[in-house]
């Protein structure tokens, strides 16, 4: 295993020179003079000049793209552009908060959907199927806002179940602030989550080992628990660990809405300040960590399918 | 002690489907009976309702869209239709169990087979878990699984397919059941491994006095194994009775004729019965003298002049390979044709015979270069077509042609016949226009035994049979001299294989066609080969004329082949 | 098996395979959730709960450029003068300084005496980790690392070319050939206390500069300690300390207790004394033991927080305007609540700048004249500022000097038939033959509102209007570039004076410059030159008020509206009295902490 | 043995009916037009149309550009059934008109995601070898830099507008449709149809474009519809981060974002208009596609 996943590693290079090529084409090539953006409402020419030597962009785009590279290598991703905080903390100190957001929530949002999805599966085509499958439907189509600006004035301001907004660097005093936004973050899961992981399960449904086990003599539940729910692992996994970098990226809007100092908040602010090089930062590490997950859920696909051999 | 000699009787059964088409009746009025200790065996071809009848006993039907309509089905003086889910549980898997066709999507593929095994002893015996676990070694054992003890540890996927099929036994005979229903537990199998699971079940039931349902569309197998047969056709039962009666003395116009188109080893008739020459449309008897049959000529002489050899493949070999090294090199490959010499002669017919894996496909394939070969010769009327670049590879493909085992699969589902067929026409600028492609399409459908007005329509409005012989027409289209049939007729349920089989012995005759004949099925090959080769893991290992390879086989796996034959029929 | 149990079944089966560590994690996660609404009390600290609108980005002095970083940089660092808390219009007062400088009779020398005494905040770059004295070279290093090319400070502009020599230091220090020690003769210490400035051309604005940010002073030891770092290690001289800043949350700063400066005012403006502004005069500062500034960038958070008392004052968003002020008071639920409002107005004018350098819109002054004329401005005082706002007539806004309040400019008026009129001046009858126009504007929901609203205005003159929209570093660079073509921008006052709006149209400050426009006028630059000399008076007023009729004539503008800033504040918040200009005002302020217990718990 | 579907003509009784062939797709649609929730959602799809292209046209709700500043922010009223905006324009014409919009981006971007997803997948796993690996790594690359960057990323290099959301969307969301090209393309290359096309002597081209390509069409339509939900949702994530359309073009994305300020004044309709129209529309979208998939995919069909 321990071949397969340093050869895995390898096949990772090509893809992250790829992932560099894109951002760095994307935010040198065409993305407009930064030195322009740094330089202020009293601009001269002359600062602007300066700012440009110092940015090294009056240097060849490949010269540039050598930098950037030697940059991912050291983890040295400069500083922003608007704040001149030093990126490489900003994200290490805006992880935490980010996971722990959607972390506990995803996985309480995937416990829940997945037993929703099981139910509706084993009930499929009743009444409560359809009605649940409508409700999804409704609250996929129902924007994040919503929910975000509904809970924070019903819940938080009337009636006082939450905090409005806020944030706790220590351990244990974040979750006070955390239970809102996790019930957001849940309740904003369900509708897709629940309609993937149904047609996930009446995909398995029909296999003929069901058939089996229903010859066997298992319950409807017996065979959904353990049969179903271990073959549609693949899928599941799947799903997961794609949704995983999006845990770290955060939820934009929530973080902003509920204060949490997280990198969603850091990415919105940077979009808003056109700040290259945190943006340029962001999509690099989250694509290694995209990799990484990958990585893990191949891992997972062997242990849940002894199909699958890692070599 | 219940003194009703009848395990289980089924009165009046019938279970309807809701298809797009409307509703299907699968099985009507089905009453039978299964006595103790005995087998009885259901046959029929596809969609004569003989699963469903099986399905019903076990409730399993799909509901949607299937319905049991009407009917009983007695179990211990109780109509298993009418009783309670949860008691209905308590009988699958304890009372009745089954066996599937397909041993490997059957089995869960994420489960260990111990697993599986002891899953059924810990709920219907409620044993411990260490207790199922042993048994189910001892299970294991019973079935003829080696080294019980570390195969249950395997998942399905590292088992072979008659393994596999061991382990679904071992699964449904593990609470002792009453009666044992086995839905075409063979068809999937090697003829050899037919032969062991046969066997098997048969020492089994003997052991566990059990009563067995043996489903099956292959009546030689039925012979061999059941003691009562049901005969059913379109959803009813048209004949039932004692086995040997049937086989002797069958009353029903189809039974007949499903007995008499059966290729067989021991006659040589220059072609076979069907069906509708025994029974009429509207299925009415209509007499048939078999002994109108013409034996084949005999060894036919293929002489240089005459019959100059075609095509000459020298030592070919196909390797696959299997395992990419750590940076990309291959370390070790399959030898799917390994050093193969073969020569076939003009209008004659090689027959490729051999069990699943032996590189009779591939071979097939490499003549035609749909698989590169990775070494050796393959000489069409002198030219070494493995050394032709693309655009006389093109030219070549008109004389060449290949017709698949799925008919359905090789014709372009998204195509109507008539596309189908002009096609290669158009492609090769055979015809000066479409009109005249279309009226060479029409002649061709006229030709294969199908209607020309049937060109607009689309495969999936075909039955197997007619796809099969659109497949024909489209070969013929190019005016082919030389066809590779890669398993032709294997798809097809036994009354139209025959047709097919003579079909193909007619467009021989009238075309003076070759023919490379790929199969599984000896007596088939027998039927209609001059010559043939029997291969095993890549290689030819006998390689005579037909005759002489049945009545005096060389090689030991040939013996083994022809001896694993069912014998039900003699 | 109903629904209940089987899904109780299915969550546990699901928690066995997946592990127990999960279902650990997740019922502990659970029990602290339901536990959530426990709250701390926190009430009873004598805090100030105050908020950011917008992130806080840093703490260094000289990259302070926004509201909020030069807001939370000012508690911190201070600067040799600032503004009387109070007084009305604003008064500037020594503030590092012992007394206002003198100044030499031509303008050109400001002498600085500094108070003796004060102290560098504890810290560990100072040996043993305290404070040292403040004298008059921290000044000049402060400065010199503003005007250092290497830290790109945004802020140089306020000494660039004014200062004896600076600008050449800069220079030199760019090509490596200075340092800081190298001596620059416009700022010298002459003694510890002693601190000279030499200007190039008379700037009397310098005492403005002198407040702000950017020219607060730092202590060389802790910059060299912290390096790059040490914009999140403030250490000045101010009545607050840093304490922590979790970066998009929340900034802390607690009392300096050595800090001493100077106490409440005893002196105001002559309403103050009934308004209770003069309850604490001559009271120890500040009152407050720790000051909590959130950065909350959404307007309902923000608001639902003041109104449950998390916050003690803040700015009424625009859409919640309705719910808090009618006829100019606060409706019933806020002053049941007792909250109050203080309305006032700011120094900013918005405008909407033609690119004096296009081909159309520069040279054609009838068409700029028709457009201001075709512009509601009262519409969109009402929609876009709940009526909160003045139009504006000129460049110059309220509270600084020159302003006029009966000052009427003839082309800011709705006036569709005189705008058609001027439609035919320019030669586009009814908009015919005029290409589509492109109007800029950053892609905020208000600023775009704002845009579509201008182009309704425009298609009823005939002029069409393109609305291009992009973010806000994006649109700056396209003013800056030259290629924006209209576009609609704010100014707010850096310090209350005229000079700091006309210095927008004056022509050397074109693009990159302030002066997007590019509007250049002979005449305009030589008065501004002129009043540069001269020292507030009715005098450098009548050269103002030239330059604004200038403006008016050939209208590079069409000016918007100035407007009024609405703050409500809880009734424990004593001493609220708000100035946008004025930075250093959170010491002033005090909480009445029992009353906010009280208050609190009925919100 | 294969198992024959017991609705097709029974083995020795052949059908010979003089009828013309009917084709899977129009078996399809035949299956579609039996299932009722497909239709009732068919019927919403079309209402939707037409809706749009009758606004675009003029014929309906012509008044959704009419300012009327003195009725600003009205609340539904039988004159406005869904109020007015903060200029005083009809909500619900705006919502309609939204459609158009939505619609446009919904259909050009995803049509440009098929297009390139289509080729690329086509080419990659038909011909395999170093192109599949050429293009594998090129949408593994794209796929690996999280969308919401991307989308963020282009925009912010492409500018604004309503062309550049459909080109973005074009841009960005073809991976997944360029995978499962890929995957249906290598499956079908070895399919016996294909290799009898092949033993037939038919061009790569005629493989591709004739053979194969139908053959997979169906996936093409389905990604499609489910792209244009993906699409639409998108254009209002992306008008939230002010990288919507022109200003004062009716979108459903920058009614929902201006909901934010909107909603402190208590003014839900111009949300409740713009959700509601979206809700109807994805929602029919959805199970179209739901019932698309049953009808079309033949995997799905044997059960």
């Amino acid at each position: 295993m321990f071949k397969y996943i340093f050869r895995r590693t390898i096949y990772m290079v090509p893809i992250l020179f790829g992932v560099t090529l894109l951002t760095f084409t994307l935010f040198h090539v065409v993305g407009g003079d930064p030195a322009v953006l740094a330089a202020g409402k009293h601009a001269t020419p002359e600062q602007i000049e300066l700012i440009r030597q110092s940015l090294g962009l009056n240097r060849p785009l490949y010269v540039q793209y050598f930098q950037f590279l030697h940059q991912i290598f050291t983890l040295d991703f400069g500083r922003s552009w608007s704040s001149r905080q030093n990126i490489w903390t900003m994200f290490t100190q805006g992880v935490g908060p980010s996971l722990s957001l959607t972390l506990p929530a995803f996985l309480i949002a995937e416990v829940l959907t997945i037993s929703l999805a099981l139910l509706l599966a084993r009930w499929r085509d009743s009444l409560f199927d359809r009605v649940t499958k409508i409700t999804c439907l409704a609250m996929l189509s129902l924007s994040s806002l919503v929910y975000i600006l509904w809970g924070q004035y019903v819940l938080a301001y009337k009636w006082d179940i939450f905090p409005i907004s806020g944030w706790d660097p220590s351990w244990a005093g974040r979750w006070e602030f955390l239970g809102l936004p996790i019930v957001i973050f849940v309740l904003l899961s369900l509708g897709s989550n629940i309609l993937f992981f149904r047609t996930v399960f009446l995909d398995e449904i029909y296999h003929d080992y069901v058939r089996t086990a229903r010859a066997k003599g298992l319950n409807e539940s017996g065979i959904l628990f353990k049969h179903v729910l271990r073959n549609a692992m693949i899928p599941i996994i799947t799903r997961v660990v794609q949704e995983m970098p999006f845990l770290i990226l955060g939820s934009l809007l929530l973080e902003s809405f509920f204060g949490i100092p997280g990198i969603g908040g850091l990415v919105v602010l940077a979009i808003q300040n056109a700040d290259f090089p945190v943006i340029k930062a962001m999509t690099f590490l989250s694509a290694v960590l995209y990799m990484i997950f990958q990585l893990i859920s191949d891992v997972l696909y062997a242990v849940v399918d002894p199909k699958i051999q890692l070599r | 002690m219940n003194s009703n000699p009848n395990l289980i009787e089924i009165e009046n059964l019938a279970v309807e489907f809701k298809t797009d088409e409307g509703l299907v009746h699968a099985a009507k009025n089905i009453s039978f009976s299964i006595p103790k200790g005995k087998t009885v065996g259901l046959v029929g071809e596809s969609g004569s309702g003989k699963s469903i009848t099986s399905l019903a006993i076990m409730r399993l039907i799909a509901s949607p869209p299937g319905k049991i309509t009407n009917g009983k089905i007695l179990f211990d003086q109780k109509n298993l239709l009418t009783l309670p889910e949860a008691e209905m549980r308590k009988v699958r898997g304890n009372r009745i169990s089954m066996i599937f066709q397909e041993p490997m999507t059957s089995l869960n593929p994420v489960f260990t087979v111990g697993d599986q095994i002891s899953e059924t002893l810990i709920l219907h015996q409620k044993l411990s878990k260490k207790a199922a676990w042993e048994k189910s070694i001892d299970l294991l054992n019973q079935v003829g699984i080696p080294k019980p003890a570390e195969r249950i540890k395997s998942y399905p996927h590292e088992m072979s397919g008659g393994q596999r099929q061991r382990v679904m036994i071992a699964m449904a005979i593990a609470c002792e059941p009453e009666l044992l229903i086995a839905d075409e537990p063979t068809t999937a199998l090697d003829v050899t491994i037919q032969k062991q699971i046969l066997e098997l079940l048969a020492n089994l039931k003997e052991k566990y006095k059990m009563s067995m349902l043996f489903i099956t569309h292959d009546l030689g197998v039925i012979g061999d194994i059941a003691d009562e047969v049901v005969v059913m056709y379109k959803g009813n039962i048209v004949e039932k009775g004692p086995a040997t009666n049937i086989f002797s003395k069958p009353q029903h116009p189809y039974t007949k004729g499903l007995l008499a188109c059966r290729p067989s080893l021991d006659r040589n008739p220059n072609r076979l019965p069907v069906v509708s020459d025994f029974m009429s449309e509207d299925g009415k008897e209509k007499p048939y003298d078999m002994s109108q049959l013409k034996q084949k000529k005999t060894n036919r002489v293929s002489s240089d002049e005459q019959n100059p050899v075609v095509l000459e493949i020298k030592n070919l070999k196909k390797y696959f390979p299997l395992k990419k090294g750590f940076l990309g090199g291959t370390q070790s490959y399959v030898k799917a044709v390994d050093d193969v010499t073969l020569k076939v002669r003009r209008g004659r017919t090689l027959g490729l015979v051999g069990e699943s894996g032996c590189g009779k496909t591939t071979l097939g394939r490499t003549i035609l270069r749909l698989v590169e070969p990775s070494e050796g010769s393959i000489l069409y009327n002198g030219t070494n077509i493995t050394s032709l670049d693309r655009e006389s590879m093109r030219g070549m493909r008109r004389k060449m042609q290949i017709i698949f085992q799925d008919p359905y699969a090789s014709l372009n589902p998204r195509m109507t016949i008539g596309a189908a067929i002009a096609e290669p026409m158009y492609i090769h600028n055979i015809g000066k226009n479409k009109k005249e492609r279309s009226d060479i399409a029409a002649s061709l459908m006229k030709k294969v035994g199908l209607e020309a007005s049937m060109l607009n329509r689309y495969p999936h409005e075909f039955s197997g049979g007619q796809r099969q012989r659109v497949c024909i027409a489209r070969a013929l289209a190019v005016r082919p001299e030389f066809i590779i049939c890669d398993e032709s007729v294997s798809a097809l349920d036994v009354s139209i294989q025959a047709q097919i089989l003579n079909l193909l012995f007619d467009l021989q005759d009238e075309f003076n066609l070759t023919y490379v004949f790929i199969s599984h099925d000896l007596a088939v090959v027998k039927f209609i080969s001059d010559d043939i080769a029997v291969m095993y893991n890549g290689k030819v290992v006998e390689y005579n004329d037909a005759i002489s390879i049945y009545e005096n086989p060389q090689h030991d796996y040939t013996k083994k082949l022809l001896s694993a034959i069912p014998k039900g029929i003699s | 098996m109903n629904f209940a149990t089987f899904s109780l079944k299915l969550s546990v089966q699901f928690f066995i395979r997946k592990g127990k560590a999960m279902l650990i994690t997740t019922l502990s996660l659970l029990l602290t959730l339901s536990m959530g609404c426990t709250r701390k009390n926190k009430d009873a600290e004598n805090t100030l709960n105050i908020v950011a609108t917008s992130n806080i980005k840093t703490l260094d002095p000289i990259e302070a450029s926004d509201v909020y970083s030069s807001g939370a940089v000012a508690q911190v660092y201070e600067g040799l003068l600032h503004y009387h808390f109070l007084k009305r219009p604003l008064q500037l007062e020594p503030l590092l300084a012992a007394q206002m400088p003198k100044v030499s009779k031509d303008g050109l020398t400001h002498t600085f005496t500094l108070r003796q005494g004060i102290k560098f905040q504890d810290d560990s770059a100072f040996p043993e980790g305290k404070g040292r004295e403040l004298t008059a070279s921290d000044f000049i290093y402060s400065w010199k690392r503003l005007a250092d090319p290497n830290n790109k400070s945004e802020g140089f502009w306020v000494f660039d070319n004014k200062i004896l020599g600076l600008n050449e230091w800069r220079e030199q220090v760019s090509k490596g050939k200075a340092t800081y020690e190298t001596p620059i003769e416009g700022l010298q210490a002459p003694d510890r206390y002693t601190l000279i400035i030499k200007l190039k051309k008379p700037f009397y604005q310098l005492h403005y500069v002198l407040t702000m940010s950017y020219t607060s002073v730092v202590a060389k030891e802790v910059v060299e300690r912290y390096g790059k770092e040490f914009l999140n290690h403030p250490v000045g001289t101010g009545p607050f300390k840093f304490e922590s800043w979790t970066r998009n949350n929340q900034l802390v700063l607690t009392r300096n207790k050595d800090w001493s400066l100077h106490t409440y005012p005893t002196e105001g403006e002559a309403s103050d004394k009934a308004q209770n502004y003069l309850e604490d005069a001559g009271k120890k500062i500040p009152f407050v033991d720790k000051v909590v500034i959130q950065e909350i960038i959404e307007d309902q958070p923000r608001w639902l927080n003041f109104m449950k008392g998390n916050l003690d004052y803040t700015s009424i968003p625009k859409d919640n305007f309705d719910s808090a002020v009618q006829n100019g008071k606060t409706t019933k639920e806020l002053n049941d609540k007792g909250i109050h409002l203080q309305i006032n107005r700011e120094p900013d004018v918005t405008y909407t700048a033609f690119n004096m350098n296009d081909p159309i819109l520069g040279k054609n002054e009838n068409l700029r004249k028709a457009m201001s004329l075709a512009y509601d401005t009262d519409t969109s005082i009402k929609k876009f500022y709940n009526g909160r706002a003045i139009t504006a007539q000129s460049p110059i806004p309220p509270e600084v000097d020159a302003y006029d309040p009966n000052y009427k400019n003839p082309y800011k008026e709705y006036n569709l038939s005189k705008a058609k009129e001027f439609m035919v001046k320019a030669g586009y009858p009814e908009g015919k033959g005029l290409a589509p126009i492109e109007f800029s504007s950053p892609n905020s929901t208000t600023n775009r509102q704002t845009a579509e609203f201008f182009k309704q205005n425009m298609e009823k003159i005939g002029v069409k209007i393109n609305i291009v929209t992009s973010s806000w570093p994006q649109f700056t660079t396209k003013i800056t570039e030259k290629k924006a073509q209209l576009w609609g921008i704010a100014w707010l006052a850096d310090y209350p004076d005229a000079e700091n709006f006309l210095q927008l149209l004056y022509g050397p400050n074109g693009s990159p410059g302030p002066n997007g426009a590019n509007y250049k006028n002979k005449e305009f630059d030589e008065l501004y030159e002129q009043a540069s000399h001269l020292l507030p008076g009715v005098e450098r007023d009548k050269i103002y008020q030239k330059m604004r009729d200038i403006f008016t004539k050939e209208l590079p503008w069409i000016p918007g509206v100035h407007r009024l800033s609405y703050s409500t504040y809880h009734n424990w918040l004593k001493n609220f009295k708000f100035h946008s200009v004025i930075n250093d005002n959170l010491k002033y302020f005090r909480i009445d902490t029992k009353e906010r217990g009280e208050m609190k718990a009925k919100l | 043995m294969k198992e024959i579907s017991l609705s097709s003509p029974l083995p020795w009784q052949e059908k010979s009916s003089e009828q013309k062939g009917r084709s899977l797709w129009q078996d399809a649609l035949h299956r579609l037009a039996k299932d009722k929730v497909a239709m009732v959602s068919f019927v919403v799809i079309v209402f939707y149309l037409i809706l749009a292209a009758l606004s675009k046209l003029g014929i309906i709700f012509s008044n959704f550009d009419l300012v009327n500043n003195e009725i600003a922010y009205q609340s539904p009223s039988w004159e406005h059934w869904l109020g007015t905006d903060l200029f005083g324009r009809d909500v619900l014409a705006r919502a309609a008109h939204g459609t158009v919009t939505s619609l446009t981006v919904g259909f050009a971007g995803t049509g440009l995601s098929m297009v390139i997803g289509t080729v690329l997948g086509a080419l990659a796993g038909y011909f395999g070898g170093k192109m599949d690996e050429a293009i594998v790594w090129f949408y593994t690359t794209i796929d690996t830099v999280p969308y919401i960057l991307l989308v963020i990323a282009f925009s912010m290099v492409i500018g604004s507008g309503l062309n550049t959301i459909c080109l973005v969307i074009g841009l960005t969301f073809w991976v997944n449709h360029c995978r499962v090209m890929r995957a249906e393309f290598m499956k079908h290359r070895d399919r016996e149809y294909v290799q009898s096309a092949v033993s037939l002597g038919a061009s790569h081209l005629r493989r591709i474009f004739i053979h194969i390509l139908p053959n997979v069409s169906h996936l093409v339509l389905i990604n499609f519809s489910l792209g244009v939900v993906t699409a639409i949702m998108s254009e209002v994530m992306l008008s939230y981060l002010g990288l919507g359309v022109e200003p004062g073009v009716p979108s459903w994305g920058m009614m929902i974002s201006d909901a934010k300020l909107e909603l402190s004044r208590q003014v839900w309709w111009g949300l409740a208009g713009a959700t509601g129209f979206m809700f109807f529309l994805v929602l029919s979208l959805i199970l179209f596609n739901d019932a698309l998939r049953d009808a079309l995919d033949p995997k799905l069909k044997n059960k």
